[in-house]
């Protein structure tokens, strides 16, 4: 199981000397070994973050090992292209450590298809060379007729190749969205807060999460649902990164959406969540722990939490 | 006069293949060693849709600069503005200027590969005028608590920006080419203007139209700054210096210059794959100034004299450079 | 897309001088961006690896960026937590660049469904902790009952953590598989010589690998067949990265197997089999080019095919 | 007398927690260290399924330090040789043998946590004989063009092995733990014995076993090896050194030992959790080496005395011991 790092980011007046505090944090995390660290998207208040990718860019030389993952992309805030790029960026920057994960559609003032077709257009970008994209909400290029096969498509026949520093003036059919990602499979993930999502991600296999405010007890039963669904649509868990977020607060008190008490009991509740919900990534969301609670959750809940 | 730089990596070459990761690893390397050798900028293109990889977003290249510099300034060389939403590029920027400490410094250009104004579904006939626009919308949201924009192509009541950027507004440069058209432009609306590469004289005729159209406008002198991209081959005689200069060209400058509609004539049209014989090529061609180490440090004062806040030199010889010739402007 | 290099090592007579030929255009290969390397398991011939694992591990200090891919894995040839721990071992050392391909069951004599056992077996020890397998072929661990469910199963109900060091003598029922991969997906490929594994690859999402002495027509057939049944399934191409090996002779003739002609031509080839099959990995088998020739692919054919 | 040496990184501990990729890369650097300090082997130790991801595959830790070592001998201590299809582990070793010309040592134990043999279907019960067997049959595999073998538990008919290894036969040890009866197997059977941590004494008496056997079974006193785990904690005091094995002991060994059925009683029977109070673990404790450098060097003189041929030192102070005792023994 993974263990992995988030941040409250809205709760520091100032965004200067927050960041510096994360950042020193993460450097001391990577180090001792936590497998991720998330940088959600925020733009409402002073310290928020609303570009995660140049966060993590950065991050991604001031760490070894850890994951660099992109939380909460909202999918109108940048143009689809950058979404595909910034990931790609990021990845070859870090070696392979990068992530996306979206956030619900019900967060955004969107449609849930909205979400989907972001998801689909990504993914697909990465993974495809010349591509082009008829959706709802997306279309690339621009030009991409009506007639267009519905999502993603490819050349059927290619003929001779045409370098691009001859196509001239045309404005071709098809685009490749690069670079590609170091990695050939990327993780990527949705917040699976609608049911339209959920059950759309567990049959796509688009592995899920589950963000801090959700207590706890309804974060369980909807992740058991996507395990359900995933089941039936025949996605095993080996596709699959549940990735759940919690507040921690060792020797405190556990809340709806807090695991407190002695670092045993939040290893025992995280086993537990793990034994009920299928997740294999726990990610705490850090909300003015110390660097002592750092050390004494990586080497007394962390480590053990591999076997 | 201060000089900034850059270097190769961030894409994967025809002549000289590379690991794409490799590449950005170098591209990081390179910029603590410019930093070292006292450059005082750092920066990174973009284009999108590449068969090379090209580095679609320089501002996350150099934020990766950011976290292993603490002076160099980090900059966009240039970044094409009319293909993000404003707002976007502007949280972009501000979230690397808190982290790196107010060391951003914006080129921003409009743009001409017609593709990708396709990808992006934005009209390419526009670009002029949403580059001036979304310039506007950055310096609001990055100086002001909150504001209102009405523009033609933009408009917005009310917005903020977080988190709020060191620099109040974040530096920003009008990237023109080598038209007189963008350098009155950017004159008139009391932008920084930074050329492309272009012989002396060009040069000297662009400086003083964009002075004039920004005096007109009633610019004070010290807000109208200009700098321009100068690449400069050095050789022992000028045989070396212009071997060096058709290495450049052969490798990498023909197939940008020659090949995407990056040369446009007297009447705005985009040249596609013109003769090597073309006065615009040619030009282009002789920007590339050749020298020695003397008539470097000459070329480079002339730009000096004629007041030039920033010269962008080439990825090569660097250490070179830093012993030779920037010595000579401290 | 992708574009990598294999080799012949059968054609060697001495493995020392053989291997070392290869780790030269290996370095040689990762500087110039080639995207993996393939190192083929065989036990036949002086100069075959029969453990890739240890091969590739090698060359992991000796690269940078380079996917380092087994390849032709077979089943029998060692107990199955070892082909588990030997991949993870490897995408830890190289930081995320190992990859696992399995020979078909015709090239090891066994049931196809043996195959498609072992990867179950082996995708899902990286997916989770504490495991249990019971399979015809494979159980894990030995005391697992008839009555465990079939396949990977996980304990239900997690009760109070008893660490490892307080077993004693118990077996428990359940056991981690450690370590885990560095990256949350390790591309797992498998040929696709017989129908009944293409066809359960194609239904499961698990990557096609067609190898270099399958003429190219039957290999671009089966290609397109895989894709077709992946689509039927939900399988869309951005699960999947399939992987097509091929010899190719610059100047050379193009035959059964063989991609010859310019650098050109060898493109519009490459090209056009994508187009036919949604391949996203073409690998060139090496068997006695020159590194003049590898140059030559790099900047003539690599780089153009990735858009 | 040799030394050979090992590093830590293969795990993530609990009192140290670490990424364990970039522990994997300590290991390595800490491996082109020793050799550059004169170390003659360095090795990784084997378990499986535990919780702190410790080193499964120790063949494949070794490969990545053969990449980039030149000299060092590449060692297992010890390779859990009953959880290996014997000629699995043949291939193994004979890959890495060609890989890195012919540095391979396999230091080869019988594993005593029942639940990696429950992990691979395997009787714990069998182990010893199955250890030997499949050393013979490692033995014939890496010295023979084709071989043949009839034991209790492998049997092999015309069976070759490829590729072929640099070393005819590869280097194998018998890493027999601190027991007589282990001692007197290896001997009848000639092959080296690699003993675990133990006093001064009891090591003696065990080689004298080993030899004993291995005379009465024919064996000429050159074929008959003995090497031996041997940690010192070395200190300006004896305080001090005995402080820094406490740190061990505490970080480390106490887990270990104590909880996983390392100590082996009088019956054979595993010892689980014993008391710290238990002769046996105090004899453990014990056999950690206390001393100044001083001491040090005349207890492994003592060593070498006794025909020792290698001493494998733990992977704390390699500097001091590489600069102050080392030297002693050249």
């Amino acid at each position: 199981m993974r263990v992995g790092l988030s941040w409250d980011l809205d709760r520091f007046e100032d965004a200067s000397a927050g960041w510096q505090e994360v950042i020193s944090e993460v450097v001391e995390a990577d180090r001792m070994g936590f497998h991720s660290f998330w940088i959600h998207e925020g733009r409402e208040r002073p310290a928020d973050c609303p570009m995660p990718s140049v966060f993590l860019t950065y991050l991604s030389r001031k760490t070894q090992s850890g994951q660099l993952r992109i939380a909460g992309r909202r999918v109108t805030h940048a143009l689809a292209p950058h979404i595909v790029e910034e990931v790609s960026v990021l990845d070859n920057f870090s070696r392979g450590r990068a992530g996306l994960a979206f956030a619900p559609a019900s967060r955004q003032g969107v449609v849930p298809g909205h979400v989907h077709e972001m998801i689909d257009f990504v993914t697909s970008s990465w993974a495809t060379d010349e591509m082009r994209f008829r959706g709802e909400h997306i279309r690339f290029p621009a030009h991409t007729p009506d007639e267009a096969p519905a999502g993603a498509s490819v050349p059927d026949v290619e003929g001779d190749y045409v370098p691009q520093w001859e196509w001239g003036p045309e404005m071709p059919d098809f685009l490749s969205i690069t670079p590609k990602p170091y990695v050939p499979h990327t993780p990527v993930h949705v917040e699976i807060d609608d049911d339209e999502t959920l059950e759309w991600a567990a049959q796509q296999g688009i592995s899920p999460m589950v963000g801090a405010d959700m207590p706890t007890e309804q974060a369980a039963r909807r992740l058991a649902r996507y395990r359900e669904i995933a089941d039936e649509a025949g996605r095993s868990r080996r596709e699959i990164e549940a990735v759940l977020e919690r507040r921690v607060v060792l020797d405190g008190e556990t809340d709806e959406c807090t695991l407190g008490g002695s670092p045993r009991d939040v290893l025992n509740a995280i086993r537990d969540l793990r034994g009920k919900t299928g997740i294999s990534h726990f990610v705490w969301r850090r909300g003015g722990a110390t660097p002592m609670d750092l050390y004494r959750f990586a080497s007394e809940v962390q480590v053990l939490l591999q076997a | 006069m201060e000089f900034w730089t850059t270097s190769l990596g961030l894409a994967k070459m025809r002549p000289m293949p590379n690991a794409l990761a490799d590449g950005y690893e170098n591209f990081v390397r390179d910029a603590v060693r410019a930093e070292g050798l006292g450059f005082d900028g750092y920066g990174s293109g973009e284009h999108h849709f590449m068969y090379d990889e090209f580095m679609p977003i320089p501002l996350q290249a150099v934020a990766a600069v950011a976290a292993v510099t603490s002076k160099i300034r980090l900059c966009t060389n240039a970044m094409l503005l009319p293909l993000y939403d404003p707002i976007e590029a502007a949280e972009m920027a501000a979230t690397l200027d808190v982290l790196s400490g107010g060391r951003v410094s914006l080129g921003l250009g409009m743009g001409y590969r017609p593709y990708e104004f396709d990808g992006f579904d934005t009209a390419k006939r526009t670009r002029g005028a949403r580059l001036r626009e979304a310039m506007e919308v950055i310096r609001l949201a990055t100086s002001r608590e909150s504001f209102s924009y009405q523009g033609k192509h933009y408009q917005y009541e009310n917005e903020s920006l977080h988190p709020r950027s060191i620099q109040r507004p974040i530096d920003q440069w009008f990237c023109g080419g080598t038209s007189l058209q963008g350098a009155r432009r950017a004159g008139a609306a009391g932008l920084g203007y930074w050329l492309a590469n272009s012989p002396y004289d060009h040069t000297e005729d662009i400086v003083k139209e964009y002075r004039q159209a920004g005096a007109e406008a009633g610019f004070d002198e010290s807000q109208l700054r200009v700098a321009s991209f100068k690449d400069v081959c050095i050789g022992n005689t000028m045989e070396e210096a212009e071997a060096l200069r058709q290495m450049l060209i052969d490798g990498f400058y023909d197939e940008h210059i020659l090949g995407y509609g990056y040369l446009v004539d007297e009447n705005g049209q985009s040249l596609y794959s013109p003769s090597r014989e073309h006065p615009l090529y040619r030009r282009f061609t002789q920007s590339l100034y050749c020298g020695t180490i003397e008539t470097v440090v000459e070329e480079l004062k002339r730009y000096e004299k004629l007041g030039m806040d920033m010269v962008f030199l080439p990825s090569q010889q660097q250490e070179l450079i830093a012993k030779e010739i920037l010595p000579e402007f401290k």
